[in-house]
């Protein structure tokens, strides 16, 4: 396995209309991601987890090329697509595919499911329209889905087997990048385990790099190598999964692990616990400084003056966090500098 | 052409639509002779509509399945299939042909009385509503079938709220938004079919007018009366809108 | 915070129970009919404690919550059994009683609360609306309770929240304004069913936190409908597990998840990620709950079961294995398996 | 795993088949095939000439000979009737054809450009929306001149903002559905998304607002013809019948049932097989 990136996005950002006016202009934007940075490694997982309104979902779209940057670069295989259009585009559907939170409106209700899953495999002239069926009925039992299941529509199955013809439709096009929203928190509790062990084995037969966004940590803890937090459209804290997970550094994260409770009752009530207080701020304005000190439990003062960066703190983690600068700490008067020049 | 399009909206400004080429008298005139009449049996007609199609409709959501639910079901689709001219006739040939009761034809101004004006319009009017109140009777059913089975609902009979107090303070304001925005929507529909009731009823009104102007091609005519409708469904809708603010919270803060 | 005492093994005593629910069956009767969509639940909430009633979408658990609220839909009717609140039998009071009781002495906190909320009406007066109905209050004494409990929730500058609509609110405040609403009528019981689902994690445990304060002050009996095995953890004392409409074990909390005693609730333990088994299979419980209309008969999760046998055919009986510990499943009860916490 | 096999949703996916499961849309059904063969066949079933003047047989009652009696001329009732439900059957056709043209393309392109282009086509549509049908359509009338075909034309014309108001709803909310965006992720262009994934997908509501839009344009046909701006004598429509029948009310007071009967019976048909196939089409998205 090589640790070359075979995706890489760099500054992320995009704001979405809030309000038009009655000729459909602009009035009010919010900005849902605001100088993302994201690296994922061959064969990998990265998972990127958060609450509503902290941009994960965006990420994901900016990284597929669904939505387009305000700013940022993205690179597949270290070849810009930021700007990929017509074919150059297609060839980055090629090698990277989605799999949708609702599997429910993920597929065409008029399509039959054999279609569905072969139609990439269609649009990308790979094969005719009569080796739909045989081609289908492949890739189906490739996600042990009883291959009869080609000429059935999608409500006629469950919300696990959706799941599964979704996931068969991102694996036909062979992509060397599956990215993932929230793959599972449309599904039951049994059928959830399913799809988790689903893409945990396929990644190790195919070796596909794997982004996951959810708003679970359990789930992006199970699956992931590196885990990325966000809020409010940023990254706070970013590094491998099992060193995020178990000793967080960003006061969110700790909270968001906290307020995750875990299926025992005899740990989870011998937990600290971290109540936040307070509702998150709105995304549309955000607060002065870092974005978390209004519910931060631990802020001081110069939270609210400087806005503190992502920096490296050794051991392969990156905190945004001004309670942890790093090994080569930026004096605050020099990082407040550095934000208020960008 | 372009000139005297922009002569005629100066004159507009002005209140001034030009005068009629068959008639020769002013069509500003004209309209407001003949605007009472067809604004009587409009306005009638929404007040029957309303009184008739809401009560209906909301008696018929309230009491799901059972036969005055079925009833007015019944009726409803039948009223909306049914031309409001025929109707006129219908009603006119039974309470003023072949009983006496109602006059037939014309139209009294309210200046005579309230019941000369009553009894001209009552026939034309309710004719014209009819189809007006079975599709209020449609709608308001629906929007009260809708509601109760909100989630809302449920939390406020946990809290204890039943019969007219649940029906009251959860049910009513909220099937009455869906419905006033259909009742904007109607009073277009309402003036417009008023031309053929007119007809029947033999009353002389902007109907009446408009028809004769399209079959002599009285250009300034039919300006004048397309201009005024206008100016009243869009009158008409402002009311709407301003009721709708002051029932949906959503609106009003918005 | 401190963390609240662990039952262990103290058997719930029906004498000192402040709900009971017995031998409830429910049909459905439109659509695909299914005699037995709810059959024979048996369970207690004792006073002042904290029930949770798990299982997957489809199981029964939200007609359970529902048919002791007297808010079934329409399509379904009870067939027997009875629901013993404070010595009143919800199912035969008639709708005088019935409604003295929703709002007063057992409130319902629902899913949801953007939808739950009226959006027509001011949060003050839907907290208000359980003072005057059930005390009969003013508009003004009322509104002044109401103010208070919207202060007691942790809603800030709640004289002015008052006069609020639901949509002028975050979910983690409407979902407050919703509990504010639960304990004005003074309930001894709380109906919560999945109340915190539709919510943030941030501020799940932020509504975990008030209700968990409001149990300790208030001495309220909660039964709490989740699917959230991490929640029941935290929050409950004991667990009511249903199944397709069958209830299939019920223990106290530490029991369940240390020793459950159906293959259903150690496959539902089992299915939940762990930090300790990063990127390893978790285990699976094929096919899915078999919608309405078709459930098998014997041993509902029979078809789905690892550990199944001829017998499972066959009705089982409710049996008691330990403390206060129940199971629905013949073979465990006859002590041939021991599921234990399958990982 | 198996899949379950249940027999509703495969129902739901032929939507006429289930409509036809219902026993009111069953005889709606019954009707309208009734109503286009008797419009076919007009010219074998009817027993005169619709158009023959027999003027001894003025006001002549029901008989043998005449089952429907005669009108003003003494013409045979029954088969002018008969002749009036090729225009009851074409005449909507038009007006739904007109507006359907206008309508459909339209609506496709203000709901996916959005924006400023649907913002200016929404408001148009509102405006246009608002003003009274029957009073456009007689502005139109106006320009055209009077007719059957320029009157449905208009009454088609006065229907396509309310077919532009679905297409676009339907067009906003099938790009909204997941399946959409995941056409794109795929690598569908655009206009295999609009093909394929997005048109199929609206078909259904728009067929809802076709059938039920059909019973509104039989009853402006009605309107017009009856005030004479529509069809032109001696053609007979059910409508211009009407009118007749008013001109003579005093002479035939009973004229005016048969016309109408068969009027409201045609619309009830339409409306009848409309809410039908919206209450099955809910019933699909629903699930």
């Amino acid at each position: 396995m090589t640790d070359a990136p075979v995706l890489r996005a760099t500054g992320l950002t995009k704001s979405f209309p809030l309000r038009r006016s009655a000729l459909g202009r602009v009035v009010d934007r919010v900005r849902a991601v605001d100088g993302v940075d994201l690296t994922v490694t061959a064969g990998r997982t990265l998972g990127i987890v958060g609450e509503s309104g902290s941009g994960k979902t965006t990420v994901s779209r900016l990284v597929s090329r669904l939505l387009t940057v305000d700013a940022g670069t993205v690179e597949v295989d270290g070849v810009d697509v930021t700007a990929a259009r017509g074919r150059a585009l297609k060839a980055l559907r090629a090698s990277l595919q989605m799999i949708f939170q609702d599997p429910y409106g993920a597929l065409d209700p008029t399509k039959t499911v054999g279609h569905a899953v072969a139609e990439p495999l269609l649009v990308h002239g790979r094969i005719g329209r009569r080796e739909l069926t045989d081609r289908a009925a492949d890739l189906l039992s490739r996600v042990t889905l009883d291959p009869g299941l080609v000429h059935r529509y999608p409500e006629e199955l469950s919300g696990g087997q959706r799941q599964r013809v979704c996931i068969a439709r991102a694996l036909a096009l062979e992509p060397r990048i599956l990215v993932a929203d929230e793959p599972t928190s449309a599904l039951d509790l049994s059928t959830r385990s399913e799809i988790l062990n689903l893409l945990l084995r396929l990644q190790k037969e195919n070796g596909q790099a794997i982004v996951l966004v959810s708003h679970d940590f359990a789930t992006v803890r199970h699956l992931s190598h590196r885990i990325v937090v966000m809020y409010l459209g940023r990254v706070v804290e970013e590094g491998p999964a099992a060193l995020v997970a178990g000793e967080p550094l960003h006061p969110y994260t700790e909270a968001l692990l906290s307020a995750v409770p875990v299926a025992d009752p005899d740990e989870q009530r011998g937990r600290k616990r971290i109540v936040l207080h307070g509702d998150p701020p709105d995304p549309a304005r955000p607060p002065s400084g870092c974005r978390f000190r209004t519910r931060c439990p631990v802020a001081m003062d110069e939270c609210a003056r400087i806005d503190p960066p992502l920096v490296p703190v050794g051991g392969e983690r990156s905190v945004a966090c001004l309670r942890h600068p790093g090994p080569a700490p930026v004096e605050p008067a020099a990082a407040a500098a550095i934000r208020v020049a960008r | 052409m372009v000139e005297q399009y922009l002569r005629w909206c100066g004159d507009l400004l002005r209140g001034d639509l030009g005068d009629s080429l068959f008639t020769g008298r002013s069509v500003t005139e004209t309209i407001a002779q003949a605007a009472p009449a067809t604004l009587s049996i409009t306005g009638l007609a929404i007040v029957i509509a309303v009184v008739v199609g809401v009560g209906a409709g909301l008696v018929a959501g309230l009491r799901q399945g059972s036969w005055v639910d079925r009833t007015v079901s019944t009726a409803a689709t039948l009223g909306i299939a049914m031309p409001s001219f025929w109707v006129a006739m219908l009603l006119i040939s039974a309470f003023a042909l072949s009983n006496r009761w109602l006059p037939a034809t014309g139209y009294a101004p309210l200046s005579e009385g309230l019941w000369p004006w009553l009894s001209h319009l009552i026939l034309p009017a309710t004719a014209l509503g009819l189809a007006t109140a079975a599709e209020l009777a449609r709608h308001t059913r629906g929007c009260v079938a809708d509601v109760l089975v909100r989630p809302y609902i449920r939390t406020a009979r946990a809290r204890g709220a039943a019969g007219f107090w649940l029906v009251r303070r959860h049910l009513l304001r909220n099937a009455a938004i869906p419905v006033v925005t259909v009742l904007g929507l109607q009073a277009g529909r309402l003036l417009g079919g008023a031309i053929v009731v007119e007809v029947v009823a033999g009353i002389t009104g902007l109907g009446t007018t408009a028809i004769n102007a399209v079959l002599q091609r009285d250009y300034p005519m039919i300006q004048g009366y397309v201009l005024f409708s206008a100016v009243i469904v869009v009158l008409v809708n402002l009311a709407v809108d301003l009721a709708y603010g002051w029932i949906n919270p959503k609106v009003r803060t918005a | 915070m401190t963390a609240a005492p662990l039952a262990t093994g103290t058997a719930p005593d029906t004498a000192g129970a402040l709900l009971s629910v017995r031998g409830l069956t429910l049909d459905l009767v439109g659509g695909t009919p299914q005699p037995g969509l709810v059959q024979g639940v048996e369970f207690t909430v004792p006073k002042g404690r904290s029930v949770a009633l798990i299982g997957e979408s489809g199981c029964g658990k939200t007609l359970t919550a529902m048919a002791i609220l007297g808010l079934l839909p329409r399509a379904v009717r009870v067939v027997s059994g009875e629901i013993v609140f404070a010595g009143t039998d919800l199912l035969t009071c008639g709708p005088r009683e019935l409604r003295r009781i929703r709002g007063g002495p057992v409130g319902a906190v629902f899913q949801e609360p953007m939808s739950s909320l009226n959006p027509t009406m001011t949060v003050g007066d839907q907290i208000a609306e359980a003072r005057r109905i059930h005390f009969r209050e003013g508009r003004r004494t009322a509104r002044e309770h109401a103010r208070e409990l919207l202060d007691r929730v942790g809603i800030p500058d709640a004289r002015r929240r008052l006069d609020s609509y639901p949509h002028e609110m975050s979910g983690g405040m409407q979902q407050r304004v919703m509990i504010a609403a639960a304990i004005a009528g003074e309930p001894r019981l709380v109906v919560a069913d999945e109340p915190t689902t539709a919510l943030d994690v941030t501020i799940q445990a932020e509504i975990l936190e008030l209700l968990r304060d409001l149990r300790r002050d208030l001495g309220l009996a909660v039964l709490l409908v989740t699917h959230d095995l991490g929640v029941v953890a935290d929050f409950c004392d004991e667990v009511v597990v249903m199944y397709a409409g069958h209830v299939v074990e019920r223990a106290p909390v530490r029991d369940a998840f240390r020793t459950p005693a159906h293959p259903y609730t150690s496959a539902l333990l089992g299915s939940v990620p762990r930090s300790d088994h990063a990127r390893t299979p978790l285990q699976v419980i094929g096919g899915r709950v078999p919608p309405a209309g078709s459930f098998p008969g014997g041993c509902r999760f029979q078809p789905r079961c690892r550990h199944t046998a001829p017998a499972c055919a066959e009705p089982q009986p409710d049996t008691v294995v330990g403390s206060g510990h129940h199971t629905r499943c013949g073979r465990v009860a006859a002590g041939g398996l021991q599921p234990g916490r399958e990982l | 795993m198996s899949a379950p096999t249940t027999t509703i949703p495969a129902a739901r996916r032929r939507p006429l088949g289930a409509v036809l499961r219902r026993p009111s849309s069953a005889v709606a059904f019954a009707f309208l095939v009734l109503l286009v063969g008797s419009a076919i066949a007009a010219p074998v079933i009817a027993p005169h000439d619709p158009d023959a003047q027999e003027l001894g047989n003025r006001f002549a009652g029901v008989s043998l000979t005449h089952l429907a009696g005669a009108d003003e001329f003494g013409r045979d009732v029954l088969s002018r009737l008969l002749y009036a439900a090729r225009i009851a059957v074409t005449a909507p056709l038009i007006s739904v054809g007109v507006a359907v043209l206008i309508g459909l393309p339209t609506g496709l392109w203000a709901g996916r450009r959005r924006g400023i282009v649907d913002a200016v086509s929404g408001r148009l549509a509102d405006t246009l929306l608002s003003l009274p049908a029957l009073a456009s359509a007689l502005a139109i009338v106006a320009v055209l001149g009077p007719g059957l075909t320029n009157a449905m034309v208009a009454v088609g014309i006065i229907f396509s903002p309310t077919v532009f108001r679905v297409v676009r709803g339907a067009t906003l909310s099938v790009a909204e559905e997941t399946f959409v965006e995941s056409a794109t992720a795929i690598g569908c262009s655009t206009r295999r998304t609009l093909w394929v994934h997005i048109l199929p997908n609206i078909a259904a509501p728009l067929l809802v607002q076709v059938t039920i839009l059909m019973g509104v344009a039989l009853l402006a046909e009605a309107s017009l013809s009856f005030i004479g701006l529509g069809v032109q004598p001696p053609e007979a429509s059910w409508g211009s019948m009407l009118g007749a029948a008013y001109r003579n009310q005093y002479d035939a007071p009973y004229a005016v049932v048969p016309p109408g009967i068969a009027l409201v019976l045609t619309v009830l048909t339409f409306n009848t097989l409309g809410d039908a196939l919206r209450d099955v089409l809910a019933g699909r998205r629903a699930s």
